[in-house]
Formats: C-alpha cells, structure tokens, sequence
C-alpha cells in the first residue's frame, strides 16, 4: 500500500509538473512585448453590456502598437515596446474571475493587469492584485467599497459613484420652473444603489423633495405597480437608477401609461435602450462621446470604429479603453517596466492622467474623479447639456416627451 | 381607487396570461410524456429573440413570424423527441430520469450559448408603437388588446383542439390513462414525439407575444420554467383552463403585490405559492378534487 | 475498505495532486479549490439521491447558506472555527426544518418544490437587507488575508481538502452501514421499508442534515477564500446545478461517481475557459446532452468503462463491494426466529369492528374477527372483497376509519407503520415489492438490521441472511439483484423477508398462484414448519384453496368487506351461504 | 376466428406466458379462467397488441396478428374491455366513448354507434355529459363496455368486468352482453367469478402459470373433478 501510494503521488507530481509551463520571471525591465492581462465578462449575464469587448481589445493591441510604435520606454533610452494582451472570458461569475487573474499571475506570468469590470468581480480579484503586487487599472469598479479597502495596487476607472449626477443636478439649477420633487426608481445591484443612495441626500440639499422611491429586482417584468404609486406621488423628475437593460420595460409601460414629469432621467441611457423604447427626451450620463476629443482619441476612435462599438450602444467601453490608456501613461511615466514604481505612479496624488473625455485624478482609494458629461435625446441622438464646456445643445425643459 | 385597481388587473392578467401560454406547452408535454424538460423556458426566450430580429431585419407581422417559428419549433420539438429523449424510455426508471434531466439541461446550456454567441447577448424586443385608449384614468395599449386578443383566440383555439380534433383528444386521452388510450388504438410514440412537437410550437406562440411586451435574452428564461412549473401544478396537469387561470392569478398576485407591498418581493409569489401548495397537497392540486 | 488496486491507485493519485496542488502555484491552488468545492456540494448531493432516490435540485442553497453564515460571523469578528461551526450547525438546522415540508413530497413534485427554493433564496438574501446587506454582498475585510504569513486561501484550501476525504470517507461508510442501508430500502420502496421496522422519515431527515451540514462548510470555504459574496454567486442557478451534473456525469450512487463527474466537468469547462474563446457552454451542454443520451447511468456505469480491465473497478455498485460471502452452514440450521411456546387459548390478534372506506367505497365493513395463538387461518373471498385491505390494515398501511386492532396486547389503532413488524408482524405482498436494486442477501438482511431491539450488525445480518434464502429456496441467488429474480423467486424473497422480521404473526397473500403442485406443498410445509417449530400464527390469503386446505385450521370468508363464514375449512365450504356468493352456489346447478 | 398456439410473453426480464393455447370460433363466448396472476390479462393484452409476443402465434382470421400494433388489431375487429376499467377520468362520458373510435375506420360509424350504445346501456344517454370519475363502478365498466364496442369489434374481449360492480347492476351488464352476442358479437371472457363466468360462457379455458392446463366445454369441465378441484380445493 505504502509503495503504491508513493508511486501515485510521484506520478501525480510528475503529471502536474508537466502541465505547468515554465516561464522564466522577466528580468530585463526594457524588454518587450509587456503584458497586459485581463479577463472580459463575454458569456454570461454581464455580457449584455461587454460582449464585443474582446474583439476590441485585440483591435487596441493592434492599432495600439501601429499608431503609437508601442509604450516609449524613456529609462531604457526612449525604446518603444509592443504590449499583448492575455485575456479569457470570466463568465459573468466573480469566482470565475479570481482563477483567471491567479493563472494570469503565477501560469501567465503577465507584467501588468487591466480588468477586471464590475463591482461584483472588483471585490474578490482587487486582493489578487495585492498578494501578487501587480498594479491593475480596472474599469467600471464604480463601488467606494472596493477602494476603501486600504489596497496599494489597485486604481478603477469608472464614474465615481459620488459624483454620477454631479453635472445633472448641477444643470437642474438653472431650469425653469424648478423641479420641487423627485421619485427614485432603483434597480436592486450594487452600483444602481450606490449612485441612488449618494445622490439622494444631493437632491434634497439642493430643494428638490423625495417623493417616493422603490426598488426593483432585476427580473421585474411588470412595472404597473411602480408606476402607479409614481402617477399618484406626481414628482417633477423621475430618477431611474438602473441598468439599461434591466429597465426597457420599465420605461416602455412609463411610457404607455403616460407618466408626467418634467424630466426623467436615466443614469444609463444608452443606445441599445434607445433601440428597444422611445427614449426621446429623457436625460442621462455619458462617460465619453465620440464627438468628444481629446489625448487618445484618434486611437480609440479608430478602434471603436473596426470593432463595430458605438460608444452610446455600449456605454462602459470608454472605461475600458481609459484604463489601457492610463495604464500606458503610467508605464511611460516609470519609464520602464517595474510594478512597483507603476503602482506608485498610478497612486501619486495630484497626477493628472489623460483620456478621450479629458483630464482627470485618482481619489485617494484609487478610483477615478470622472464627472459624467450630462446628456439628453435630442431627435434620437444623445446631445450633451453640461458641463458647459463641452456642451454640444441646450436642455429642452420641461422634458417635450413626458408632457 | 378603482382606476388604480383597474390598471393593475389589465397588466396582471396581460403578465398572467403570458405566463400561461408559457405554462400551456410544459403542462402538455409533461403530461403526455411525463418528462421535466428544464429547457422549456430558454425556448421561449430563443423563440423571443428569433422574433425580434426578423422583425428588425424583415419587418414581418408579427403573426407572420409566429407562424414561421412555429413550424421552425414544430419540427425541432418532434425532432428533440425522435432522437433525443425517445430512446431513453428504453432505459429502466433510474437512468430515464437521469437522462432526460441531462439531456434537457445540456440543450438549455447548448441553445442559450447559441443564441447569445449568434444574436449577441443583449435582451431584445418587438417594438411596435401602437395607439393607446384612455378610459378615464386608464390607459390601454392597443398592442396590449393584440396581445390579450392573442391569448384569448389561442387559449380558445388549444382547446378547442384538445376537445374536438382526434389529436388533440388523443393528448388527453394519454395524459389521463396511457394504457386506455392504448387500448383504443392510440400509438403512444407518434403521440408522444407529436405533443412535444406541439408543445414546442406553443412555446413559439408564447415568446412572439411575449418579446412584444417584455424584452427577451438568451440567459433569461429559467425563472420562467420555474413559474410554469408552479402555473401546471396549481391548474392540474394536462388542464389546460386550469393552467390559464392558474397562470393569471399568479400574474395579478405579483402584479398586486409590487403595488400593495414592494416589487423586489413579486418574484416571491409564485415561489412560496408552489410551495404551499406542494406542502398542503402533496399530489398536487388534482388530488384534491377527487 | 475492499478495494482494488485501481482504486487504491487512484484514491492515491488523487489524494497527492490534491496535497501538493497548492505547492504549484496559487493558479493550481485556486482550480483544485473550486473543484474541491464541487466535489463536496456533489458529494453531499449524491447521499440524498444516490441512496435515498430524491432529487433535490436545490441542494445548492446549503452552500450558500453555509457561505453567508460564515461570512456573517466573520464580519462580526468571531474566530474562524466558531464561523465554521455556526455555518454547519445552522445549515443543518436549516436542512432538518425543511425536511419536514419537504420529504411530504415524492418523485417530480419533490424536484419542482427543492428547484423553487433556489430562487427564493436568492431572493431572501437579496431583500432581508437587514441581515444578508442585500444584493450589496458581504466583502470580508481585508486583514484576515495573510494568516502567520500565509496566504488564507491555503488553509482554506486544505480545510476544503478535509472536508472531501470526509465526504469521501462518509461515503464508503453510508453504502455499506446500516444507516445506508435503510436510506436504500428506502430508494426502493418507502413502504416496504417501513415494513421491514425502518422508520423512513428520521433517516430521511439526518442525511438531508448531513448533506446540508457538508455543502455549507464547501460554502464556508468560499467566503474565507475569496472575501466576498453576494446573493448571485452563490444561490444562482446558473452556478447552482453544475454539481448535480457533475454527480449525475460520473454516476449517481456510485462511491466514484461524484469525484470522477467533479474531475472531469470541472478540468473540462477549466480547459475550455483558457483554451477557447466562445462557444464554452455549448461544449458543456453537449458534452452533457451525449452523457445523458448514450449514458444515462452515468459514465462510470457505462459498458464502455465497465468493460475496460482496471476502470471498470470504479464503476462498482455497492453490493460488488460487500464481501460477504455466504458461511458454509448445515441445510438443516435453525433460523434466527425465537422459538415460541403456543397457548392455543390465547387470542393473539383481535379485529373488532374495523371499518375501512376510500371515498364512499367501504372496502372492509365491521370486520370482527379472532386469530388464537399458533392458528394457520386461510381468507378467502372474490377479487374485491377486502382481503388485501384487511392486510393492509393490520400491516397500519392503512389507519381503520372505524374499529380496534389488538394484537398480543398491543391497539395496533395509531401505530407508526415500522412498528408494526417490532410488535411482531410480518407481512407479504400479492404482487411481491422486493427491493429491487438489492441483493437477494440484502433484502433479507434488513428486516435483521432494524429489528425492534436494535437489530443486528451489518455483517451479522448478511451472514444470518443466509439461512432466511436457503429455507427459502433462494440459496443460488444469494448476490443476484432482486429485479433479476422471477415471480416466484420474488414471492419466495418476500416470504424469506417476512420471516426475518421474526414475526409472531405472518400476514401471506397469494403466495401459491403461479407455484406447480410440488412447490405448492413445499410451501405448505414451510408454513406448518413455521408455526410447528417457531410458533408462528399464521393468516394466509390465497386464490388456490386446493393449497390452504392442505394446511389451515380455520377459514374466514370476505364477500363485499364483510365476514360471511367463519369456522372450519369443511364447514365453511359446506355453508350455503359461502357457495352461493362466492361460488355462485354449487358448480353442478350449472351442469 | 381466433387461434393461439403457444404463446410467450415476458414482461421485461419476468415471463408471465409460458405455453398458451386456445381457440375461439366466430359467435363463441369461451372463458378464460385461473387464479391471480395465471396470466389471463397478460394474454388478452397480447392478443390486442399491447405486449409484445416473444414466441407462438396468434392468428385472427387466419392472419397472424402477433406483435402488431393495437391499432391494427381494433381496426380488424378486436376490442377490449380491460381490467380495472381505464376510462379517462376527466374526459366526459361521450367524449370517453367516442375515443373507443379513434382508429380511422371506425370515424364514419360514431353517431351509429353512439346510439347503439346508449340503446344497449340507457343510463349513460342521461349521464354523457359528466366526466367519467363522477360515475358509479358499474356505470363506468359500462362505459369501458361501450368504449370498446365503438369500434364495432366482432371479437370482444372482457377482462374481469363484473369486478367492484354491485349485484344489481352486473345483471344489466349480463344482459347487454347476452344482447350482444346475439348480434352475432364472439367474446373472450376472463372472469374470476367461476359462477358469473359459467352464467355465459359455453366452453373455456383453464389457465396456470402462463399455461393452459385445463379446456373444454361448461358441461364438461363442471363435470371434471379436475376442474373442481383447482377451484374449490375439495377432492
């Protein structure tokens, strides 16, 4: 017995040690290509909003190393060096993800990560970061939560969750007549809560009384209830906090039974939604806009050109692209490649990074400053009403549709 | 008040009356062939999406899609049964069950991850824009009448074939004693792989009228086998006003509930239902009538 | 354990990767862990369905319960070992209450009710904010990572590890305890197990509590792994029934199924999640859909895997494991029945106005009757006249709607059904209900097993088996599964099973139709045999009344549930009355 | 009309039909008798077609008629009345009926036969529009009576049908049987009932063990202590 089980395990070790691919640890700091590794929800329930983000991001690879030559590396004599990407398909499930990012660290050996997407999928794979000490620029990691973990190596482009509507609450102060009273209508997830439960206090601090709220379970086909309890409450805005995809028929029955107000708004008013329902009128938040333009955007428009991407239709990709960009910017500041000095960089407080929409800094958990731009459907294309700087039209008060 | 009421029993029985059509082909092919076939929901959000994109891409009446899909569904429900689950009835009690319960669960994961990798993920609907009647304070949508409309004239025509064709009498006749409809000369296999043919054109019907209200994608789906695995077992197997009754008193309960108390708890209505009655009446609902 | 050298081997393999997996790197680490996981939350599923025969389809809510009660102590800053033992005890807790509602139900009706509590779940843990934070989730703080200096996932991971062997090893000890074998009666006939002194619901009850008890430490494991959880992760249903495929690929009620399925699905989607971009899930539904078309068994049981020399050892069943092989004994040996004196005056069974009805349909009507003490009473009557009733109600398969039952000085009124063969009665069944998937030896084993004075061993009871088949004719078939035996080999396993519920009442239906002449008078000698040399009373129902005159002392005669004829077999057969209802009065008015 | 000549049938892996032979000539009543589990119903279920045969023949109007289908054999002329009934519970009494019609030769003959039945049965006139469980046991093995003969079988077969069917009412049924046969309809009757069977029939068969043991006509069988013995158990 004792023999054969000393033969098994020496086989079994000898099996695994097989498997294993033996990648050497990079040394030299100057050598390309540098590896960027990331996992994409393309199955699964959040792929609704990221399906085509793989094909994407071997867009940006390739478009990426052409139009730019690569990260310039000024330590190493201003060499500029291709990035690759590895990437798999997490599956929409957080557990999936953790293993991934594991394989990506220890099997992989990747030099740097950008991902993961999601609150869901931030909390569990941000201590991966930590315990391999490798920076990650994640994106759409939109919950204060995951950053007021006390975690190093971790920064999230995202809106920020305190300031989501921080351009439209802004705007509503110049409208006339004023809106007194507001109705939340929030999708029962992380980040929809989040954004409800910060701009809630914001609203009422600026005038406008809350006049119902109600939270929905994502599987919520019949709104009747909601909407009701909404007619009868007659708020002046209607603040839906949701998913897009989650609230087509949401909008669709507010809609049928003539819901009045003077606005309503949707903190993803996207394209896709706009496909499904009428959504002329209603305001929303874009991260970036292709008529935006700024540093980058010439690469990423391109790359959102051949990969089919209209930024409206899939609202989080200017998060996505943002964090290869500043995990660019942030390999480029260091000057060569070595993860600690990234992290720091990435953590400096004051830096300014660059992306498409403009400028912005890390707050001190890491996650980005980002104020959405504030738009409206102006003859069914989005049509920026704040801030002022890049405003591309004026808000069309009270809403024309919701009359 | 009373517009209040009104508005909510509209859109509960619009809600109810989908979920039994969802109901209708489960409740017939479990009984015909006593098989769970945990796909059935998924069918319906395939059968949804598949609307929606011919009706983006051709513009086609919505009935004209229905009758397409249809046959499509006809076929690969009998085609399911000749070659999938048939052959297992050959197996003892044991493996059957077992088989059945891969087979369908393998097809649900094969034709969820087809649709989305083919169509894309993202949830689509029908949007037809349609004049709406207001009626003092409530509001109907004329889509909304096509769709009861829909129901209505489909749950009177499914049963009137139940009740007066050969075929659909032959349904039933197996669903209430196999070896009687034997006896009379019904062949049970053709019977069998017919009803789930059926069954799965049901499914067709249901999710055209279903992508016109409420958007379909390719992961959703289950919740809904679960609700129609609730409506069979509240209307009786094989019952098919059972099943619609069943089925619009789940949707006005979830309809009512979300207005009286909190939406978040709706989905929890067919849930505790199915399992009250199931701890009540162990049998079923049908036992008790006996 | 009788295990073979393949088994031995792979047991070993498996054993080692699981230890030095983590030794590899903290990718290997995470990809045995989840397979771990699996393998516990299938493992656990298996005891329900793979002994038992109940499909829970929401077994998965263990885990998550288990997941949120340790996470809940966790944040409340509770040490680990009390989390762990919080999550198990409450789980379990959990898991016995709902095995109250839940074990009412049968067959499909139990799998709809066990499929629903997936979502309610998940929607209990999404709506009580108050407790669970909702659809928010519970990350587990950070400070807990690095456990002196060690990453917490490896403990995780070999607490996990400890959790499987256990599974493992309460596997191997389930198929082949008592225990296990009660949970196989039960799998096979709920009845007829009660009937052989199994009190079904608490058996039932502890190993939905056991299996609860193991998903929801696998559960545990996950939050202190992966420091968080939300209401999706783990009571979704797309997580939620990869498990049961995993068990049901391998092969339920197999001691390797479950660990082959877990091996195998799990290395699979991990292949297909690095190796292939799209179309994952359709490769595992295929994979599954071919499984369950060409292998319904199961792989393990597969003839394929069967037929290949050293794998097929995997694919045994439980009994291919047991091995106890018949003990050379003397044709002539006693059996294990206590040898009673008879008082001929003492009334052993007395039926007094017993009243049984179904709908408005009286079956049995006022049914006063006495059996003295080593009586051999024929009943007779027409299909219909209540006999097998009568059974049944003295059996407690049916409570009387009227009327006493005593017997040997117990109300036989209210019994549990499993009593009944503790007070002393066994019973058979016109159309036999062996337990099919069982040995000829196992079926009588049981019976032996769940005595009313706690029974025999296991081994003692096959061994003492042994002696039940040979009396019983059945000695050549003593490994053969019940379902292979044919009707009269079944009738002669139920007769041997009666007797070994050492009855001091036997209850016979219809044991002669179907024997020739020769085994007709074997059987009546056995009989007489039981009541000569154990003092067995014996009530026998039989259509053949060439084979009960040739051994009863008395005959009662049913017609339309009541009793028409009570006395001895020629006065009885003599009564005008008898001839006439039952026989149409004398066969020669025909002629 | 009817000729069976060693018969087998296995129920999977158990053989309930060891050896049965019998035969029945147009406009005949012939029983067929034994105890429980004899293999009386296993083999009118094969003549109809709903086991399989695994040997012998059985030949209806000289064609061999084992394994077809049951619809094949209703379609020539079979019919059964099975044991334990086998109505559809929740289908009314007229729709119960009518699916006795089922095979397509018998479709054109529906309001005919309809008629015929409720002549024959008046009760079930009144009773047609109430579902089928709400009727009395007598009642419904009329109904299972009715059913089989809506194919207009001329070779009826009757499996146990006075069983849990009061006195009063098994003599109405007697009669309607009695009429039928008169229309020239032959019967295969398997009974329990030595002295209900022996009421009708005019020769029968002795079945035991899946085995014919015992044939002949009333009169003779009545006279054999044989015959006697197997049922009374008095020598």
């Amino acid at each position: 017995m004792r023999t054969t089980l000393f033969a098994a395990a020496l086989g079994a070790a000898a099996l695994l040690g097989a498997i294993a691919p033996a990648s050497a640890q990079r040394t030299d700091p100057c050598a390309g290509p540098i590896t960027f590794g990331t996992t994409i929800s393309a199955t699964g329930t959040n792929s609704t909003l990221s399906d085509r983000w793989m094909k994407m991001t071997e867009i940006f690879e390739e478009e990426f190393n052409r139009m730019a030559g690569g990260v310039a590396l000024s330590g190493c004599g201003g060499k500029k060096v291709p990035i690759k990407f590895v990437m798999y398909d997490d599956q929409s499930v957080p557990a999936t993800a953790v293993s991934l990012y594991e394989k990506m660290a220890t099997v992989d050996r990747v030099d740097l990560f950008v991902g993961p997407d999601w609150s869901t999928h931030g909390f569990p794979v941000s201590q991966i970061f930590e315990k391999y000490k490798t920076p990650s620029v994640m994106s759409n990691v939109a919950t204060p939560r995951v950053y007021e973990q006390g975690f190093k190596y971790i920064t999230g482009l995202a809106f920020h969750a305190n300031t989501w509507s921080q351009n439209y609450f802004e705007s509503l102060k110049n409208v006339n007549p004023q809106p007194k009273s507001v109705f939340w209508i929030v999708h029962d997830n992380l980040i929809a809560k989040t954004v409800y439960e910060i701009h809630k206090p914001i609203a009422e601090k600026q005038g406008i009384k809350t006049v119902g709220e109600e939270i929905f379970a994502p599987t919520t086909r019949d709104f009747t209830g909601i909407i009701l309890k909404i007619r009868a409450a007659k708020p002046d805005i209607i603040y839906i906090s949701s998913f897009d995809a989650v609230s087509v028929p949401l909008v669709q029955q507010m809609r049928q039974l003539r819901v009045t107000a003077m606005d309503v708004h949707h903190i993803m008013a996207t394209g896709s939604l706009a496909r499904q329902i009428n959504l002329e009128g209603v305001t929303g938040e874009l991260y970036w806009h292709e008529g935006i333009k700024g540093p980058y955007s010439d690469i990423a428009l391109k790359v959102l050109e051949r990969a089919e991407i209209k930024l409206f239709d899939y609202l989080w990709t200017g998060g996505r692209l943002d964090s290869y960009f500043v995990m660019i910017q942030a390999i480029e500041k260091v000057g060569k490649l070595d993860r600690e000095a990234i992290a720091t960089a990435l953590r400096a407080p004051g830096a300014k990074w660059k992306r498409p929409g403009g400028e912005f800094e890390f707050d001190a958990g890491g996650l980005s400053k980002i104020v959405a731009f504030t738009h409206q459907i102006q003859n069914g294309a989005p049509v920026i009403i704040a801030p002022a700087a890049q405003a591309t039209g004026t808000i069309k008060w009270p809403s024309p549709t919701w009359q | 008040m009373t517009a209040i009421i009104a508005q909510l029993v509209i859109s509960g029985l619009l809600l109810g009356g989908l979920y039994a059509l969802v109901a209708f082909g489960l409740s017939l092919i479990y009984g015909v062939v006593r098989i769970l076939n945990f796909a059935h929901g998924t069918l319906l959000a395939i059968g949804g999406i598949a609307a929606s994109i011919i009706f983006a891409v051709y513009k086609l009446n919505p009935v004209l899609i229905a009758v397409v899909l249809v046959l499509v569904f006809l076929v690969f429900g009998y085609l399911m049964h000749i070659y999938l689950l048939d052959p297992l009835k050959k197996r003892n009690p044991f493996e059957a069950t077992i088989g059945t319960v891969l087979v369908t669960v393998g097809l649900l994961l094969i034709i969820s991850d087809l649709a989305a990798e083919i169509a894309g993920p993202t949830p689509k609907n029908i949007p037809l824009e349609f004049h709406a009647y207001i009626v003092g304070e409530v509001i109907i949508q004329r889509a909304e009448l096509y769709i009861l409309g829909g129901i209505t004239l489909f749950t009177i025509a499914l049963h009137l074939f139940l009740k007066k064709t050969w075929f659909g009498r032959a349904i039933r006749a197996v669903t209430q004693s196999p070896l009687g409809a034997n006896i009379c000369g019904i062949r049970s296999k053709q019977i069998h792989a017919q009803t789930v043919a059926v069954g799965c054109g049901i499914v067709a019907i249901a999710g055209v009228l279903w992508s016109l209200k409420f958007p379909v994608d390719p992961y959703g789906g289950f919740d809904l086998t679960v609700r129609a695995f609730t409506i069979i077992i509240l209307g009786g197997i094989g019952n098919l006003v059972g099943a619609l009754l069943a089925g619009l008193f789940l949707g006005l309960a979830e309809v009512f509930t979300s207005f009286l108390w909190a939406s978040d708890w709706a989905p929890a209505v067919s849930i505790v239902l199915l399992l009250v009655i199931l701890v009540v009446f162990p049998r079923g609902l049908a036992s008790v009538r006996k | 354990m009788t295990g073979s050298a393949t088994e031995k081997l792979a047991l070993a393999a498996i054993f080692a990767i699981a230890v030095i997996a983590p030794f590899l790197g903290a990718y290997y680490l995470t990809f045995v862990f989840t397979m771990l996981i699996a393998y516990v939350v299938a493992q656990s599923w298996d005891w329900l369905h793979g002994e038992a025969g109940y499909v829970n389809l929401g077994h998965y809510i263990y885990f998550g319960i288990g997941a949120y009660v340790f996470s809940l102590g966790y944040i409340n800053e509770l040490p680990v070992v009390v989390c762990f033992a919080f999550a198990a005890l409450f789980t379990a807790g959990v898991g016995a209450i709902l095995s109250y509602p839940l074990f009412r139900l049968r067959g499909d009706y139990f799998a709809f009710a066990t499929l629903a509590l997936l979502p309610l779940f998940d929607l209990l843990a999404a709506n009580l904010k108050g407790i669970t934070k909702g659809t928010d989730g519970i990350p587990l703080p950070p400070k807990g990572v690095i456990v002196m200096g060690v990453d917490v996932k490896v403990f995780s991971y070999y607490v996990a590890l400890a959790v499987c062997v256990a599974a493992f090893f309460l596997t191997i000890w389930l198929a082949r305890n008592k225990f296990g074998f009660a949970l196989k009666a039960i799998r096979n006939d709920e009845q007829a197990a009660e009937i052989c002194g199994i009190r079904i619901f608490p058996v039932k009850l502890k190993t939905m509590a056991l299996g609860a008890t193991f998903a929801a430490l696998a559960g545990a494991c996950y939050p202190w792994a992966y420091r968080y959880i939300d209401p999706t992760t783990v009571f979704g249903l797309n997580v939620a029934l990869i498990p049961i495929a995993m068990a049901l690929l391998g092969g339920t009620g197999l001691l390797w199924g479950a660990l082959i399925g877990t091996i195998l699905l799990g290395t699979m989607q991990q292949m297909l999640l690095v190796q292939i971009s799209g179309f994952q899930a359709t490769i595992v539904g295929i994979v599954t859909l071919l499984i369950g078309r060409y292998m319904p068994g199961g792989l393990l049981r597969a003839r394929i895997v069967r037929g290949t020399p050293g794998l097929g050892a995997l694919g045994k069943e439980h009994h291919e494991r047991l091995g106890v092989r018949p003990a050379v004994g003397a044709a002539g040996e006693a059996l294990a029945i206590e040898r009673r004196t008879i008082d001929p005056d003492r009334t052993i069974l007395t039926c007094n106005g017993v009243t049984m009805a179904f709908g408005g349909n009286i079956a049995v009507n006022n049914v006063t009757l006495e059996v003295k003490e080593g009586e051999i009473l024929g009943l007779i009557g027409p299909n219909g006249s209540g006999k097998t009733t009568l059974f049944n109600l003295i059996s407690k398969i049916y409570e009387p709607v009227a009327g006493e039952i005593r017997f040997d000085g117990h109300l036989l009124n209210g019994l549990r059904r499993d009593t009944v063969s503790h007070v002393g009665i066994g019973r058979t069944y016109q159309i036999p209900r062996p337990f099919s998937d069982l040995t000829v030896q196992e079926n009588i084993a049981i019976p032996l097993m769940f005595r009313g004075d706690g029974g025999l061993a296991r081994d003692a009871a096959l061994a003492e088996a042994i002696k039940f088949a040979r009396f019983a004719g059945l000695e050549a078939r003593l490994f053969d599964r019940a379902d292979a035996l044919n009707l009269q080999q079944r009738k002669a396993l139920e007769f041997a099973r009666a007797l070994a519920c050492r009855p001091k009442l036997l209850l016979v239906d219809e044991v002669a139709s179907g024997l020739t002449p020769a085994e007709v008078r074997a059987f009546v000698d056995h009989i007489r045999e039981m009541r000569d040399k154990y003092g067995v009373t014996v009530i026998w129902v039989e259509h053949i009344i060439s084979a009960l005159s040739q051994v009863v002392d008395r005959l009662v005669v049913l017609e339309q549930g009541s009793v028409i004829a009570d006395g001895p077999l020629r006065e009885v057969m003599a009564d005008e009355r008898v001839l006439r209802t039952y026989f149409g009065g004398s066969l020669k008015e025909h002629a | 009309m009817l000729e069976i000549r060693n018969l087998v049938v296995d129920h999977g892996e158990l053989r309930a039909i060891w050896d049965v032979s019998l035969d029945v000539e147009a406009g005949e009543r012939v029983g067929l008798l034994g105890a429980n589990g004899a293999g009386k119903s296993t083999t009118l279920g094969a003549i109809l077609g709903i086991y399989k045969a695994s040997g012998g023949h059985i030949r209806y109007k000289s064609a061999e008629i084992a394994n077809r289908e049951a619809v094949q054999n209703v379609e020539a002329g079979i019919a059964l009345v099975p044991e334990g009934r086998q109505l559809f519970p929740e289908m009314k009494v007229r729709e119960n009926l009518e699916m006795g019609a089922y095979p397509r030769s018998a479709r054109g003959k529906v309001a005919e036969n309809l008629d015929r039945i409720f002549d024959l049965f008046p009760i079930l006139r009144e009773k047609q529009n109430q579902n089928a469980n709400e009727l009395s046991g007598g009642q419904q093995q009329m109904v299972a009576i009715g059913r089989a003969l809506m194919s207009s079988p001329q070779l009826l077969l009757l499996d146990e049908p006075f069983l849990g069917v009061a006195p009063v009412i098994i003599e109405e049924v007697m009669a309607a049987l009695n009429r039928l046969a008169d229309q020239g309809v032959t019967f295969l009757l398997v009974e329990q009932n030595i002295h209900r069977a022996m009421e009708f029939v005019e020769r029968a068969y002795v079945i035991e063990n899946g085995r014919t043991v015992l044939a002949g006509s009333k009169q003779q069988l009545l006279g054999d202590p044989e015959f006697s013995n197997k049922f009374l158990g008095l020598d």
